[in-house]
């Protein structure tokens, strides 16, 4: 299994039947891929609607995700505008949102939507949801391409939003934010606790109950 | 049938103006009125202030304006896919004040609700919270986001009727009807232009007072 | 013809074609009975439309005013919650509000929700009426029953909003706020200027254009 | 047909308790779901506060409950069609918080969009802003006016599907979507319940996700 979709497939065990969930650009995709026949989720696109579903068949006008893709509805979706969108997002009624990092530190702290002098698309949607949602999960490599840790003491890139992150997926591990210290409570298949401390900068805890991932 | 509020395309130049400041409904370029934009780029009016989600891709939506120098400060949310956006800032060419989306949102429908600002948390911990005011209650700290306003909105609807109620289809609807009441003058470009009470009065997202011209979308 | 009716068919004068106007329960009601053929404008209700007309034939379900009582819409008329209704009242998009007065004083500040100890039926929607229409027309009778003053120098009831009334219509005069000062404009038929100040606690100056109300 | 969210209108009372908060919808008793008012009545519970619009009069609408004398607190911009509201709270038997509608709307608004609070111009040099921070901005004054929630949002729709979606019917719309963002559980008392894709996803005005339980309207 590559390195994408280990943390989509395990990402997916996060999320309960009924959930609320809005799904960053990318790996995040892939999520609902992986779940259970028995959980039933309802996407939430930041653009505006609720029973976001795959395309099938030929796209529909006006019918894109957040993306600006062509992208399908299930029955029973509900499209309103985007201050009712981030109504949804910022007052507490998505469930969960899972994005990409670009660096997570002990803090909780996301940093994702910009490098100084570098690279700097804007926000986007991405601070309201990391500060409305009830699980902010970070689904991202463990690692830069160049090895250096992303999972830091102290993010030094400019945070997304402070201590909200509740869950970490990398292919290496799943941490989890316990009263608000970092716990490793799972690794990746064949993935040894000593090569998880050697490529994470952050101080963090080994759950007693520490095992590897079941993975579908 | 044409009715007061009804204009040819060409009619909105007459609102048109260099250093304007222009809201653009719209996610990336879903629910922007590209008659209209392309109307404005052939007016050749620049120093614009530009107000909407994003700026789209360099060649759709609000990005020709931007791709042809038009544009002197952007307010938004997001310029990742606009590569041309991210250039002139970094050459110092284009202002842009990057807002949270919902920031964003709230702003707008504040500078049309009469309402001063809004308290979020969105952005507190963050270089969003710099040069702002910031108030704690029970707990918990908000920034005080300011109104937002300017002087034309341009919309994209799906069906307007000759009053200007308007009605948007699927995720085209986005800011279209926040900038309905943000701006001095409000454009409209619809794919269709029906008679008053074609649209039942339960379904109307934006009501026709707000609106002060309607053009026919040229495609539909 | 008696004070109300005068009063409505002074203030109907002030409307424009395609005027956006919200008018108070009693007295208001009566003015689009006075408006010119030519002059059509479009009421706003409260409790969240646009485009109320007059009851024709048997009530519609829930179609009803913001005093509760059925009414009519017209072609083109649009409904929406309550936030939205009040962002166009605050917004500064309804063109007139026309609501009754207890008091109003030189300053521009009116009285309508309450009087201490006696009568407390609250606000409902007259502060931001007032402090977001355009123009704000108060329409009242000039005296109390017991012949007090209305128009004061200072309003000592608890104020609606303080300094945006733009007009006073009342049975014996117009007056009209210009720069912000109180102007007598009109003397209604019959009336004399010494009557108006006999009963007018308020300073004000006399238009140098001061005339008769020109009724239909 | 029943699903996870329709229930039995005696269901309700599960989530019924002394000194609980209550948002109701309604604009004089349009829009107020009479069955669940009913039951809230017959469970006999007391101290409650209420917020909404009016209290309506004292036989209809949330009224009742008024009269009964089951109401410790109302937070509503208006009492003056109910006499009952009156003579207890100048009795000192009712404690009664008169908010401005407008803002009253955006407060419930902002308590279900995780805003803090909203900056309006009303009430400014009024009773109203006594306790209130005060912010001026560009010589214009502002009450901050903070947000509000309740345990329980008890709406009347006209059509549900049994996801949730809501429509409301003309002027019966009124608070209904605004509370239902702004509750920890949010009760709906509907018309008719349909399958979900019955309503044209453009004309949902209250998302399915925000409601916990549906009730068939014993009237229609």
């Amino acid at each position: 299994m590559d390195a994408k979709k280990l943390i989509a497939s395990r990402v997916a065990q996060e999320l309960k039947d009924g959930d609320v969930v809005n799904l960053g650009i990318g790996l995040p995709t892939l999520i609902p891929d992986y779940l259970p026949t028995d959980v039933h989720i309802t996407l939430q696109s930041e653009n505006g609607f609720l029973g976001m579903g795959p395309l099938e068949g030929e796209p529909l006008p006006d019918l894109v995700n957040a993306g600006g893709k062509a992208c399908g509805m299930v029955p029973g979706t509900a499209f309103f505008d985007s201050a009712m969108s981030f109504a949804i997002i910022r007052g507490g009624h998505v469930d969960a949102t899972v994005l990409g990092g670009l660096q997570v530190d002990q803090e909780g702290n996301l940093a994702n939507w910009m490098v100084p002098g570098k690279m700097i698309p804007g926000m986007g949607g991405a601070m309201d949801l990391v500060t409305g949602a009830k699980q902010v999960i970070v689904a991202m490599e463990h690692a830069t391409k160049d090895g250096g840790a992303k999972i830091l003491k102290r993010c030094e890139l400019p945070l997304t939003a402070a201590g909200k992150v509740t869950a970490i997926a990398t292919e290496l591990a799943f941490f989890r934010f316990i009263d608000g210290q970092l716990v490793l409570t799972e690794t990746a298949p064949g993935v040894s606790l000593d090569e998880i401390r050697a490529k994470t900068a952050a101080d963090y805890v080994v759950s007693p109950d520490c095992h590897a991932m079941k993975l579908s | 049938m044409h009715t007061e509020k009804q204009i040819e395309r060409s009619a909105i130049r007459k609102h048109l103006h260099d250093g304007m400041s222009i809201m653009f409904g719209g996610f990336l370029g879903s629910g922007s009125p590209k008659g209209i934009i392309q109307e404005i780029l052939d007016a050749g009016i620049k120093d614009l202030t530009i107000i909407g989600n994003d700026t789209a891709m360099p060649d759709t939506g609000i990005g020709v304006l931007v791709s042809a120098k038009r544009v002197k400060k952007v307010i938004t949310s997001h310029i990742g896919t606009n590569a041309e956006t991210g250039r002139q800032m970094i050459a110092g060419e284009i202002e842009v004040e990057l807002v949270p989306q919902g920031t964003l949102a709230e702003r707008i429908r504040c500078g049309g609700s009469g309402l001063g600002g809004v308290l979020t948390p969105t952005g507190v911990g963050t270089l969003v919270e710099e040069g702002k005011t910031k108030l704690s209650f029970d707990g918990v700290d908000y920034l005080v986001e300011r109104a937002l306003r300017a002087d034309l909105a341009i919309l994209k609807a799906h069906i307007a009727d000759e009053k200007g109620n308007l009605v948007y289809r699927r995720a085209a609807r986005n800011f279209n009807p926040l900038m309905a009441l943000a701006a001095d003058f409000v454009a409209v470009e619809a794919d269709s232009i029906v008679a008053p009470g074609e649209i039942d009065p339960d379904l109307v997202m934006t009501p026709g007072i707000l609106v002060d011209a309607l053009i026919l979308s040229g495609e539909c």
